[in-house]
């Protein structure tokens, strides 16, 4: 018998319990990831450095389970490696509000990965960026929010 | 204090007092240490003019094997007042040395005789070298060095060479074999805890690196940190405490004459204590290092406090007397 | 660049103020105690009494109309000080029956209850109970499931917003039966048993503050992600007509004070204000007050070598205010209250913050 | 290497000012305590979403913010054996002294060296940008400190090796 000193009763308090609200999150199936990825693969082939970052921020798949959250971190990944230095500031320029609040927190969740950390330099890279461009908001936003990868 | 001092200066002390022309004879009894489990005891037991020095070495019945008592004889019989006596309970060597009748031609044989008697334990430790240089000798006579030996190995015939083996330490010992072009030196030595350890890989890595690079003349110096050396395989049982293993070889130009051989014993037997001292040196000076860095963070953090403002600081101010100090605004 | 006024109070953080109504003198909360300082005098504000009483942090103070004084603590109590003749204060005993910190009162506009809001995920509205000479408190629970930080009253003195660490803005009805006349319809809702929920909105982050509008027809909030939320009720029961988020991309704010209907004051861990303005179809951030982007830095006096030589060892550079910020308020703003008003708004507001200053700026 | 210290430090100090914003916060679950509630973690919607920040593999920073407390850890750079004895000796070193230095934590949390754990009086006794100034430059200052004294070590370790050979000449 587990040591009933020690039972947190705590937990089983019915006023005590707290739930976060449901709130609808987006999720993928595995077709629409790997559709989104190659849509992704395909406008860094282009060149099109903007369009890949608008579809990687657009709407990240929150609810998935991590496997589909690990590929979709991949391909993000590859597409901020793709776009060359010079290139950043004017993507970051050409997102609204939420993009860019979505773009550090997909930062934040790369930089948290092995894969990610391996390539940090870049990542910082685009973080110094949109903080210089933005302000602290995304950073305000991302700590705050409850939608995470 | 680079160099550790070969001899021993407490003893080297006293003696040279005892010699001093206007010594006036005192009661003594002092018992001094030396590294490697080596204590003297110096003392007057029957009148005071007569000093009794006795030494106690842990590997003193390795040292008898390889004639110990012999040198030491050689060594000292030559003086008159010294006599070699029944050892002392508890210790392995004495020598009465009789101060009154302690006459010196000139003051260099005086001062030679203090440094040979503070030498003890060296001289101690150098029986088993000197055979071994002179057994290198014979050898060398016996088997020309072979001239297209490019690489130095030792020559494969005499692997069955006698080793001859120093328990100088607990855990640890020094191993020398000789052979017809070198003479290999071993020592066999543990650290207490880790972090000793890595600090001693990278000072040995300097020491066999210092020959490649700036003094070509220096014996050779190959450290393993697991394997056990061939030359001792079949004496060291499996290195189960993880014991690192230090070969020096001792070249033929380090053996030439009797100075240069003396010269070689007196810092070969003194590795292990100048080794573990200086990574000792360099955890003191790290400490020393983090404790001013440290303190430096610390002060800057201090800064970061919010400081009163300055008219409160004022107005707080007290004379000695602790009258307060008042400010007429 | 606006007028301010800089009282420099105590070195301990103030987590809340309020100016007596002839504005005359000032209640602060400081560590365990309040603090009430006298400002007629020309010079420095005087100490006229300190309420010992509560022993834990005072996290808040509210001063009535009639001039009684409630504070709430972390001891989990509140009490009432009355003003007694010799201009000492008489505490009175205050039955919250709350096991968790009081993290914030506010005395309701008539005057005759205050709402405790706390850790305990309850809101206890007090009022007085003349036979025990006591005041008794009645609880709000549903649905309130985390702490309350913040409350406020509608005019009619029944209506309370209150804004908590669960992320939502809601509107409670504390209409009590002896206590309260029953109140005109409004745009909240008609029938207000107690506890009746009127509003109930997820912000989505901490709702550090929360306030109605000075025509009470709609609510404005400060969560945590630096934006302020401005919540309209639509005619049905809990029905939100409209929301808008001004977000911006300073720190979070802690407070806000409505300076007119269609002008916001907030401010918080940026340490100055900030003015948001707009109505129903939208709100934006217009200016701020105490800019620091537009004060350059203030050059000191020639230092005595004596001085420069303190400076230096004490702070490690000459610079004599080196790491000191630009604006007024060295600390983050706790709490901003509305100081002098005039028919078409607010002309001044006050301000308290954790560098221990009370500051009295323009609109 | 050095051209990626820059981002990495602006980013821990931007990422530092968002999580310094503190209030003095209750506990809901124990009577009359206050304590951080990034230690415990029980009650959920005080914490907010930990932000890591990372240069390589090996070195990064974790921020955990709360309403009242934010834990910073920190993994310093150890590429072998020696730095990471170093490393080890010296944030062992500065936890024995974690009395006198306020916001360092006792222990640093597993799979890192060291951690800072700043509560709300921290932020009212001292100024928040200068104490994020001191996490930067203690963080800088570690990394500098650790290769100077390798460097040390191994200058040493030479000039101790060169010494004792000389001498057999």
């Amino acid at each position: 018998m587990e040591d009933w000193r020690r039972i947190d009763v705590d937990q089983y308090d019915p006023d005590l319990q707290y739930e976060p609200d449901p709130i609808d999150v987006p999720a993928y199936s595995a077709q629409q990831l790997d559709s989104l990825v190659t849509e992704i693969r395909s406008s860094v082939s282009r060149g099109d450095a903007l369009g890949a970052i608008k579809l990687c921020v657009a709407q990240p798949p929150y609810g998935s389970d991590s496997a589909i959250k690990t590929t979709y971190l991949q391909a993000v990944l590859n597409a901020f490696i793709s776009v060359r230095q010079s290139e950043i500031p004017n993507i970051v320029k050409s997102l609204d509000m939420d993009e860019t609040d979505t773009l550090v927190k997909l930062l934040y969740s790369l930089m948290s990965i092995k894969e990610g950390q391996k390539s940090g330099g870049v990542l910082l890279g685009w973080f110094d960026k949109v903080v210089e461009i933005v302000g602290e908001r995304p950073i305000v936003s991302y700590v705050n929010s409850s939608l995470t990868l | 204090m680079l160099q550790l001092q070969p001899q021993n200066l407490l003893v080297e002390e006293a003696i040279s007092q005892a010699f001093a022309p206007d010594y006036t004879p005192v009661f003594l009894d002092r018992i001094i240490t030396d590294f490697d489990f080596t204590t003297y005891h110096l003392s007057t037991p029957e009148s005071k003019t007569k000093l009794l020095l006795s030494i106690s070495i842990k590997c003193w019945n390795d040292l008898v094997n390889y004639g110990v008592k012999e040198l030491l004889n050689s060594k000292y019989s030559k003086y008159p007042f010294i006599q070699q006596t029944q050892p002392e309970y508890g210790y392995d060597y004495s020598l009465y040395i009789d101060v009154e009748q302690a006459t010196f031609s000139n003051e260099d044989e005086k001062q030679q005789l203090i440094a040979e008697l503070s030498l003890l334990k060296r001289n101690c430790f150098a029986a088993p070298f000197l055979q071994a240089f002179q057994r290198y000798e014979v050898l060398s006579k016996e088997q020309p060095v072979d001239p297209n030996n490019l690489y130095g190995e030792d020559s494969p015939n005499n692997s069955n060479e006698q080793v001859l083996q120093l328990h100088y330490r607990d855990m640890e010992s020094i191993y020398i074999k000789p052979s017809n072009d070198r003479v290999t030196v071993i020592f066999s030595t543990i650290f207490q805890d880790d972090t000793d350890k890595i600090f001693s890989k990278v000072f040995l890595q300097e020491f066999s690196d210092a020959r490649k690079r700036s003094i070509q003349k220096a014996p050779q110096v190959i450290n393993s940190h697991q394997e056990i050396p061939l030359e001792i395989k079949h004496l060291e049982a499996a290195n189960t405490h993880n014991k690192t293993y230090i070969t020096f070889v001792l070249f033929p130009r380090h053996l030439s004459t009797e100075d240069v051989k003396w010269n070689s014993i007196t810092h070969i037997q003194l590795f292990r204590s100048y080794f573990h001292y200086h990574i000792k040196i360099v955890k003191c000076y790290l400490h020393q290092r983090m404790r001013f860095r440290v303190n430096s963070f610390t002060k800057i953090l201090n800064r970061a406090r919010r400081d009163v403002d300055d008219e409160e600081h004022r107005s707080e101010r007290k004379t000695a007397s602790g009258r307060r100090f008042e400010m007429r605004a | 660049m606006s007028q301010f006024i800089e009282l420099n109070l105590s070195k301990d953080p103030i987590y809340d103020h309020c100016f007596s109504q002839d504005r005359k003198s000032v209640a602060i909360t400081r560590q365990n105690n309040v603090e009430i300082y006298d400002l007629s005098a020309a010079g420095k504000p005087k100490l006229l009494t300190v309420l010992q009483h509560h022993d834990k942090t005072v996290t808040a103070v509210d001063i009535s109309k009639d001039g009684k004084i409630v504070t709430c603590s972390q001891d989990r109590n509140a009490l009432v000080w009355e003003p007694t003749a010799g201009g000492e204060y008489k505490p009175t005993l205050v039955l919250l029956r709350i096991n968790r910190a009081a993290t914030s009162v506010k005395w309701s506009p008539c005057g005759s209850k205050f709402a405790v809001g706390s850790s305990a995920r309850v809101i206890a509205v007090c009022y007085f109970e003349v036979e025990n000479d006591w005041w008794i408190s009645k609880h709000i629970k549903r649905p309130l499931k985390s702490t309350v930080l913040s409350l406020d009253w509608h005019e009619n003195s029944v209506l309370l917003a209150c804004g908590s660490t669960d992320g939502h803005v809601r509107v409670f009805s504390t209409y009590i039966k002896g206590v309260d006349t029953k109140p005109p319809a409004t745009v909240w809702g008609e029938r207000l048993p107690f506890q009746t929920l009127c509003l109930d909105y997820n912000v989505g982050s901490w709702v550090h503050d929360v306030k109605f509008d000075p025509s009470y027809s709609f609510v404005a909030a400060v969560g945590n992600d630096s934006a302020v939320y401005f919540v309209y009720p639509g005619p049905g029961e809990q029905e939100v007509a409209g929301v808008f988020k001004a977000r911006t991309s300073y720190l979070p704010f802690r407070t806000l004070i409505f300076a007119s209907p269609t002008k916001v004051v907030a401010a918080g861990h940026n340490c100055h204000p900030i003015v948001f303005e707009g109505d129903s179809n939208g709100w934006q951030q217009t200016y701020a007050i105490d800019d620091p982007a537009t004060k350059t830095k203030t050059s000191h006096e020639s230092q005595s070598a004596l001085n420069l030589f303190r400076q230096l060892d004490l702070k490690g550079s000459s610079d004599a205010n080196s790491g000191e910020l630009l604006t007024v308020h060295q600390n983050t703003i706790n709490v901003l209250r509305p100081f002098q008003a005039d028919s078409h708004g607010l002309l001044r507001f006050s301000s308290c913050g954790n560098d221990g200053k009370i500051v009295i700026f323009d609109v | 290497m050095s051209q990626s210290l820059k981002p990495y430090l602006t980013a821990v100090r931007h990422s530092l000012n968002v999580a310094l914003c503190l209030e003095n916060f209750s506990s809901q679950i124990v009577e009359r305590h206050n304590y951080p509630e990034v230690e415990n973690k029980k009650t959920t919607e005080v914490l907010l979403n930990p932000m890591m920040i990372s240069r390589n593999e090996n070195e990064r920073v974790l921020i955990e913010p709360s309403i009242n407390s934010v834990r910073v850890s920190i993994k310093i750079k150890q590429s072998d054996e020696i730095e990471s004895i170093l490393v080890d000796k010296f944030t062992r070193f500065l936890t024995k002294r974690a009395e006198n230095f306020l916001i360092l934590r006792r222990t640093p949390i597993p799979d890192y060296d060291i951690s800072f754990l700043l509560t709300n009086y921290h932020n009212e006794v001292m100024m928040k940008n200068k104490l994020i100034d001191f996490i930067i430059e203690f963080m800088e200052d570690v990394d500098k400190e650790i290769s100077e004294m390798k460097l040390f070590l191994n200058s040493r370790a030479r000039f101790v090796a060169e010494a004792y050979l000389s001498v057999f000449d």
